[in-house]
């Protein structure tokens, strides 16, 4: 595990990670982001190594010294790989292929030092890590809890900067933040120990309170559990509404981005995490209802120009967008998953390319788009365009309280049984009478429509519209935004979309961690990787996705519960103890 | 999943209308396009070859010419990427979406490779050696990277339902794809230059150097492997595990052993295409393999996924489909730019083949599991 | 409203809604209190431009002076971008304080060349009111965007990089569609360059049949329709007009398509790789065996010059032989800029465009000098001041040569040249000054 | 061949109606013939049994009447109406519901899920209902629930309580076949084919079920085609036997006189063979 985790140390420097975020610091004067990637992974190697599986009938060994020594060894295994790369950087030019092989990665290794320093730093700085982890395995699970807490907040308070500095200002904090960070970014370590002990007193402290709430919560019956939730959704759309009022521009444009993509993500979430149909050109969707909905509002649309107020033209859009999503669908709504897949993706390309192309540049402005798209106009109350994202914010927040109702209400449906049972198996669900195709067809089209609300949202918030806008890329990382916040589930959508866009950022916009932008298709590939293998229910599952994926320890869980339905004796061939399906 | 196959019948619902009605525009638009062009090759001034694109100038023949050498040298690439994509299905029958970025790394080993030997004065004075060298590195560079990404990505989700694989494999692609950009930067890199026989054209065919060796390696690569499938022990495990993984693995074959060496293989054949680009293009880039690779699968898919001379067939059709297609059926239409729409009309030929015969030019070979 | 009661432990739902009540009204009145620094006395102009119109801008006395950097900075664009960036930070470096104050440009950001990704980072910068200007953008598309909100936020945008002819003007006293009032550029625009190529194959070469191949990116598009256009008013047959996509790499079939017209010339502007493919395969194509290929500054540095098929062809671009100029206000030459541009990054600009970014900067500099006047030891800066200045901007020497300022933001020399590669590797950097035609208007 | 019926139309009289009849059925897979010249019909309220040693062909004539698999030859008549070139799901909606062989529940949906989902096509409140919550919506889902939930409580206390809102994986083996019928009479079908009921039960299950299935018809009205290989079962279920074997019907009649049928005995047994 420690020379798995030295490759990827490797890996890591030689991407230019480290020098790259080396600017942005994290603890003044003492750690930058840059340093900070380089410290995870030999902790987190040294954490892992004492990982005991608990297995029924092995007795479990208490943690001890052990554990510290074996995360030293593993974590200065880790630290090592970087050790021989600072040697082998010194010694070999190898720039011609790997352009980060330089004087100033081997600067940043060794501190400024001559490189045995490098080498020797790097196995004890592994080894501490290592070390740490280890140590974070001995303490009980109040305090391990309190260091946990104390670190997250510590790097969450740095790393958030810009947002928490908006908000701040917002809500007139100025003096507090000015304290808490340096001039030129980063928390100033006093601030940060003080961060760290506030912050771990109050894990202690509150977290035992919160998991009691919790707990009251979900013990409450059937309508007082109804009036809680509905508290609870009262609650965040109240924080919702009244936030953006207090926070910057930064702050309301990075909303308002992470709306569209929870809006475009919502609409796939119907047709992949409810239909179970895998759509790779779901972006098709959000360029014809970007396009359409500039070709109806702007008055410099090449060949037809209605110049229709937004909300007009926005119905319109939907019966376009549902056109074209029938026109997609159609063709391959009875073709196997993973061909559609495909052919989707296929689709989503010469949509592009059809919005590219001279021949209809005629009707969309080809590669010098549509610009001059006017303001969202809204039953002239307001008019919502990118110069203030506040007002874009809002509407997309409008748009997602819709997305969000439509997939509930359809989901408790007979329609939404009706995409459940065809997810499940297709056959036996026409067999019972469900018309697969028309339903799987409907999905489609409803996944559509919410897209195109997008779109017409994200043309008149920049004002103008680029074939460029809508590439491949963006299917994808809307389908790793689903599936990282898991399919199926609203919530995780949601989650999914604010965790990943807001701090890693879009296709095209910038999140909080802008310093990664370089960095983060990467980052989305190895986590898309990383969730399919730990985690692929996402980051807050569905019931009943988990179900699927995990059948066989549901069953098995259930068993050991003694829940398992076993009233026929079972004795039959199949007997309870195989209570699952092949 | 069992897949049924339909009751034969006239259309009946809306969708099926709907789809034939889909059917015969297409046809319709394909032979309206080629009658077109036909009138356009007999007479530029006839009113049937002007109706639709007054400008129509026609081709002639050594521009024909060109244009199918230059579909029939892409498709061979295409072909050879499709091997992989069409034994991996057919073993495991999900879509190893990753595949095009392994043929990216082939490119990528032997530009890293071909420079060094040109550095060291190598590539000029034994160029063949040198070819046959960076061929050799790219093939273990990119069986190496299959191998790696099935045993880190692909075995811990066998059994699992069948989008979860190929959902990480697009994790995985994307991954590759970024990887190349951080460690060897986003610019296009170039491959040292080539000896003139390469550059230029040959009196045979009057055909460049370059194309000659694409044919020629691509088809010896096929017969290769054809002969090894169809004639050595561990040809033969693969086919029963195509067959029937539990039953072979019932016979005292290893399943996974086999499957790590279809991977192998498969990397092998997209570490060939890899090098044949670079010599063809003498330029590779990050994004060198997901569009090609996207068109290899259609091409795996169109010759009957699972079918080995069907891949290369397949390959061959989407080359020339996408090199001649928009000039002999677009432009005539009266399409301008039809060049930018070649990707979209080699999509249209995936999603052609699988409107009018879904299971291929030579019928498809599934795992036992997906078929009826 | 009473549902919450579950969870805030209130007694009733009055009170709840005072608490909200008063909540807001402090928070409004801590939010007027911040925003509101107008009161204050600016102190004596002095001769300072301006009328304050845009508000004015402080910096207190051991604060710097910020402006921004908004290039294409990451991607297969960088190459484009980067020198500009790196051009701001030089000239920036060079120029020295300002009234005593220094000059920072913070993060360089990036504006991804497009439309959403110009947006995203324009609307950062205007988050930071304290930002009197912004040097950028590198692609059109993303002007586009990010225009409109930086000066509606009464800060100017001057780019080295931007051609089309939307962002200002025709030419002709018409603005274009997207001119924004504060949007300055350095940088050419394309019409020039089109007229120029268009007037150098009809009558320096003689050749009245010509084709147009673009990318599909929108500066490509309109280079190559800009060329069209000014070839057909000369006189000349456009016999083809064809795109390829960024990642092409078989061109085999577009050349044919554009060898079906038998073109005497083939005009690409387009970028690398794709045209190193085009000129690699166009010979090859029968039709096209004679044709003379045409490139724009897109195509035209060493790299490309030195490819063994480029020899021959001819490229358009600015006037590059800058070694004899020298900015007026910096005293810097072209000369020493690159002397000092190779020591600080290790390479020489990759495109042809860091004088204007240098100008581009410098102008912006002059401009903040010309509108501020020093109050207690605190800078004042007039944002109108600073446009007031660059709409005067006449006679103005920079390392790109002369820059007179039109009434729609062009601040670029429209001296246009064309230059014959030599050919071979080791004549690419001679090649760029082998003008053989040149243009002005 | 004792008691084999007239081909179709010419019923005696008293005897009810046809309710489905094969006319000449033939289903081939690449040469084999499945199903070859098959001509048999069910009347309203019969059980009917189909038997036959493995490959016979009795799972490829469920799969042929219920569409999921190509005709080559014949037709199929559902009341007097053709079935032919309808899609499973439309022969389903009109009245004919199966169960499946290898027991193919919707795993992970709850067993009230598994059993509201099969009236899909007895129901149509579409997607404006459901986004509006108008009061047809929520009266036909109250209404979709109550049946279903009367069907689960014809099982008796198996299905119902706490186990209604399980996923359909956590079910026994007989509770997955019973929850399997549930399915099939969600649909509200006039005809249920029954694909080996009680494979994998033991003696006690297996003898519930049978009277379940006699039940099924009585109290239900359903006429029921069952595929079964135990002949206990046959025996006390079926108002008729058909015998078929490599795709031929070779017997037909009640249960004595097909189990003395010298055919049948050969075709279990092999020739020469003795009594079972």
């Amino acid at each position: 595990m420690g020379s798995i985790a030295s490759f990827a140390q490797v890996f890591i420097a030689l991407s230019n990670m480290p020098v790259r975020l080396d600017e942005r610091l994290i603890i003044k004067p003492v750690l930058s982001l840059g340093y900070l990637v380089l410290l995870i992974l030999p902790f987190a190697v040294g954490y892992r190594q004492g990982h005991q599986i608990k297995r029924e009938g092995v007795p479990t060994y208490a943690p001890g010294p052990n554990e510290v020594v074996g995360g030293f060894l593993c974590g200065a295994l880790a630290g090592g790989g970087l050790s021989l790369l600072a040697v082998l950087l010194t010694h070999f030019d190898l720039r011609e292929p790997l352009v980060n092989w330089s004087p100033i990665l081997l600067d940043l290794l060794a501190f400024g030092n001559a490189t045995w320093f490098a080498a020797v730093i790097w196995l004890v700085i592994g080894g501490g890590m290592g070390a740490a982890g280890g140590v974070l395995r001995l303490l009980g699970p109040r305090s391990r809890r309190a260091v946990v807490t104390m670190v997250l907040v510590v790097l969450g308070v740095a790393v958030l900067e810009s947002l928490v500095v908006d908000l701040a200002e917002g809500l007139g904090l100025e003096p507090l933040t000015d304290r808490l960070y340096a001039r030129r970014g980063g928390v100033n370590w006093p601030s940060a120990v003080g961060l760290a002990v506030v912050s771990g007193l109050l894990a202690v402290v509150g977290r035992g309170r919160f998991r009691q709430a919790r707990t009251r919560v979900s013990e409450l019956e059937g309508a007082k559990r109804t009036q809680a939730n509905v508290g609870l959704i009262l609650l965040t759309a109240a924080v919702l509404i009244v936030l953006p009022l207090f926070a910057g521009k930064l702050t309301n444009e990075l909303l308002a981005n992470v709306g569209l993509f929870v809006l475009l993500a919502l609409g796939l979430n119907v047709v992949v995490g409810l239909a179970g149909i895998l759509d790779l050109g779901y972006v098709a969707f959000f360029a014809v209802g970007s396009y359409s909905a500039a070709v109806l509002t702007a008055a410099t649309s090449p060949k037809i120009a209605p110049e229709m107020p937004w909300l007009v033209a926005l119905i319109v859009v939907v019966i376009i967008t549902g056109l074209v999503g029938l026109f997609i669908g159609a063709p391959v709504i009875r073709m196997r998953g993973d061909y559609l897949a495909i052919v989707t993706l296929g689709f989503g390309e010469i949509i592009r390319l059809l919005f590219l192309s001279d021949w209809l540049s005629g009707w969309f402005g080809g590669s010098q788009g549509i610009t001059n798209i006017p303001a969202a106009g809204i039953f002239g109350l307001t008019d919502v365009a990118g110069t203030d994202p506040r007002r874009v914010f809002y509407l997309v927040l409008a748009f997602c309280a819709l997305a969000i109702y439509v997939s509930w209400r359809l989901e408790r449906s007979r329609l939404g049984r009706a995409w459940m049972a065809v997810r499940e198996d297709e056959t036996v669900a026409e067999a019972m009478g469900i018309n697969t195709v028309n339903v799987k067809l409907l999905a489609f089209v409803v996944g559509a429509v919410l897209g195109s609300f997008s779109g017409a949202i994200f043309a008149a918030k920049v004002g103008s519209v680029f074939p460029a806008s809508f590439l491949i890329l963006v299917s994808i990382v809307i389908l790793v935004v689903v599936i990282f916040g898991g399919m199926g589930n609203i919530i995780g959508v949601i989650a999914g979309s604010a965790v990943l866009i807001g701090v890693l950022g879009g296709p095209k916009q910038p999140g909080l961690l802008a310093e990664f932008s370089e960095f983060k298709l990467l980052i989305y590939g190895a986590l898309l990787i990383w969730m399919m293998l730990a985690r692929p229910e996402g980051l807050i599952p569905s019931v009943r996705r988990t179900r699927e994926l995990r059948q066989h320890e549901m069953a098995q869980d259930a068993w050991l519960r003694g829940e398992v339905d076993d009233d026929d004796g079972g004795n039959g061939t199949g007997g309870a103890s195989s209570a699952v399906l092949p | 999943m069992t897949r049924w196959a339909p009751r034969r019948g006239k259309p009946h619902t809306g969708v099926d209308w709907f789809l034939t009605f889909m059917r015969v525009a297409a046809l319709t638009v394909i032979g309206l396009g080629l009658l077109a062009f036909i009138a356009q090759e007999i007479n530029t001034d006839n009113p049937f070859a002007q109706w639709a694109n007054p400008d129509a100038t026609g081709l002639t023949g050594a521009q024909f010419q060109g244009l199918i050498i230059s579909g029939v040298t892409q498709g061979a690439m295409y072909g050879l990427i499709a091997l992989g994509y069409s034994m991996v299905y057919g073993v495991l029958g999900f879509i190893n979406f990753a595949h095009g970025e392994v043929f990216m790394v082939g490119a990528m080993t032997g530009m890293i490779t071909s420079n060094k030997l040109a550095d060291a004065g190598l590539w000029e004075s034994n160029f063949v050696g040198s070819l046959v060298f960076i061929m050799v590195v790219s093939i273990l560079v990119c069986s190496l990277t299959a191998v790696i990404m099935e045993r880190v990505a692909y075995r811990p989700l066998r059994g699992s339902p069948r989008l979860i694989p190929l959902i990480t494999s697009i994790g995985v692609s994307f991954f590759l794809q970024n990887a190349s950009v951080v460690l060897l930067g986003p610019a296009a890199k170039a491959y040292p230059d080539v000896p003139d026989w390469i550059r230029t054209k040959h009196t045979f065919l009057d055909i460049e150097g370059a194309k000659i060796l694409v044919i020629l390696v691509a088809a010896v690569s096929m017969i290769c492997l054809y002969y090894f499938v169809e004639r050595t022990k561990s040809g033969k495990a693969m086919r029963a595990v195509a067959e029937d993984a539990e039953i072979a693995a019932l016979m005292g074959i290893d399943v996974n052993r086999t499957i790590v060496k279809v991977f192998a293989l498969g990397g092998a054949m997209a570490g060939m295409a890899g090098i044949l680009w670079g010599i063809l293009f003498r330029s590779v880039i990050h994004t060198t393999g997901f569009l090609p690779g996207i068109k290899a699968f259609s091409a795996a898919v169109v010759g009957g996924i699972g079918h080995l001379g069907g891949a290369m067939a397949g390959g061959l059709s989407i080359g020339v489909a996408e090199s001649v297609g928009p000039l002999v059926i677009l432009e005539p239409l009266g399409v301008s730019g039809v060049s930018q729409l070649r990707d979209a009309v080699a999509f249209a030929v995936l999603i052609g083949v699988l409107l009018l015969r879904p299971s291929g030019l030579f019928g498809e070979r599934l795992p036992a599991e997906d078929r009826t | 409203m009473d549902r919450l009661k579950i969870l805030i432990r209130t007694s009733g739902r009055r009170r709840v809604f005072t608490v909200v009540m008063a909540l807001l009204a402090v928070f409004a009145l801590l939010a007027t209190s911040c925003g509101n620094d107008d009161g204050e006395s600016i102190g004596d102009r002095g001769t300072a431009m301006g009328d304050g119109s845009l508000g004015i801008v402080e910096v207190e006395s051991g604060d710097a002076i910020q402006i921004r950097s908004l290039e294409a900075i990451t991607g297969d664009v960088a190459f484009f971008g980067l020198p500009i960036d790196r051009s701001t930070q030089i000239a920036v470096a060079d120029y020295g304080l300002i009234h005593g104050f220094e000059v920072d440009t913070g993060t360089s950001l990036d504006d991804l060349c497009s439309n959403d990704g110009g947006q995203a980072a324009a609307q950062t910068i205007v988050a930071d009111e304290d930002v009197v200007g912004v040097i950028g953008t590198s692609c059109s598309g993303a002007a586009v965007a990010a225009a409109p909100l930086i000066t509606n936020a009464g800060m100017v945008l001057i780019s080295g990089g931007n051609t089309s002819p939307a962002l200002t003007s025709d030419l002709a006293g018409n603005a274009g569609p997207n001119y924004s009032v504060g949007y300055y550029r350095t940088a050419h625009n394309d019409l020039y360059q089109g007229a120029a190529m268009a007037k150098f194959v009809f009558s320096e070469l003689g050749i009245s049949e010509a084709a147009a191949i673009h990318d599909g990116d929108p500066y490509t598009q309109g280079l190559a329709q800009a060329f069209a256009d000014a070839f057909e008013a000369e006189g000349g047959t456009v016999t083809g007009f064809s795109a390829v996509n960024k990642d092409d790499t078989d061109m085999v079939p577009v050349l044919t398509e554009i060898a079906a017209g038998s073109p005497g010339a083939l005009f690409f502007p387009i970028f690398q790789p794709a045209g190193d493919f085009i000129a690699d395969q166009a010979p090859g194509v029968s039709g096209l065996e004679n044709t003379v290929l045409l490139a724009a500054d897109g195509l035209l540095n060493t790299n490309y010059l030195g490819l063994p098929q480029t020899a021959g062809m001819y490229f358009s671009g600015p006037d590059q032989r800058f070694g004899e100029n020298v900015n007026q206000s910096t005293g810097m030459s072209a000369v020493d800029f690159l002397a000092e541009y190779e020591t600080r990054y290790g390479e020489s600009p990759a495109a042809p465009f860091w004088a204007h970014g240098y100008d581009a900067t410098v102008l912006l500099l002059d401009a903040i000098k010309a509108a501020s006047w020093v109050d207690k030891g605190t800078l004042m800066i007039d944002r109108q001041g600073i446009r007031d200045y660059l709409n005067g901007v006449r006679g103005f020497q920079g390392l790109i040569g002369t820059i007179n300022c039109d009434d729609f933001g062009d601040c670029g020399s429209s001296k246009i040249t064309v230059v014959e590669n030599i050919g071979g590797e080791e004549n690419a950097e001679t090649s760029i000054s082998n003008v053989v035609y040149s243009y002005e208007p | 061949m004792t008691d084999v019926s007239p081909t179709s139309g010419a019923a005696a009289p008293g005897v009810k109606q046809p309710l489905l009849e094969t006319r000449g059925l033939s289903v081939d897979f690449g040469g084999l013939h499945a199903l070859d010249q098959l001509t048999f019909e069910v009347r309203e309220g019969e059980i009917v049994s189909v038997i036959g040693p493995n490959g016979a062909g009795k799972t490829t004539l469920f799969n042929a009447i219920t569409a999921t698999v190509e005709v080559s030859d014949g037709d199929i008549v559902f009341e007097g109406q053709s079935l032919q070139g309808l899609d499973p799901n439309r022969v389903t909606s009109r009245g004919i519901a199966r169960t499946f062989q290898n027991v193919r529940l919707f795993a992970n949906m709850s067993v009230l899920e598994n059993v509201m989902v099969s009236q899909h096509c007895r129901t149509k409140q579409h997607a404006f209902g459901a986004l509006f919550y108008t009061r047809a919506f929520r009266q036909e889902e109250a209404e979709i629930r109550r049946r279903a939930e009367e069907i689960l409580g014809f099982f008796g206390t198996r299905l119902i309580g706490y186990r209604m809102d399980q996923p359909a994986f956590t079910l026994s083996y007989a509770n997955r076949r019973r929850l399997e019928i549930a399915r099939a009479m969600a649909t509200q079908p006039k005809l249920i084919l029954l694909d080996e009921p009680v494979a994998g039960m033991n003696p006690v299950e297996s003898a519930e079920l049978t009277g379940l299935i006699g039940r099924l018809r009585d109290e239900w009205g359903f006429a029921i085609v069952v595929i079964e290989h135990d002949m206990g079962v046959v025996r006390e279920v079926s108002d008729r036997v058909v015998v078929l074997d490599h795709g031929v019907k070779i017997a037909e009649g009640d249960y004595a006189d097909v189990a003395n049928d010298p055919q049948v005995i050969e075709a279990y047994l092999g020739k020469g063979a003795g009594e079972r």
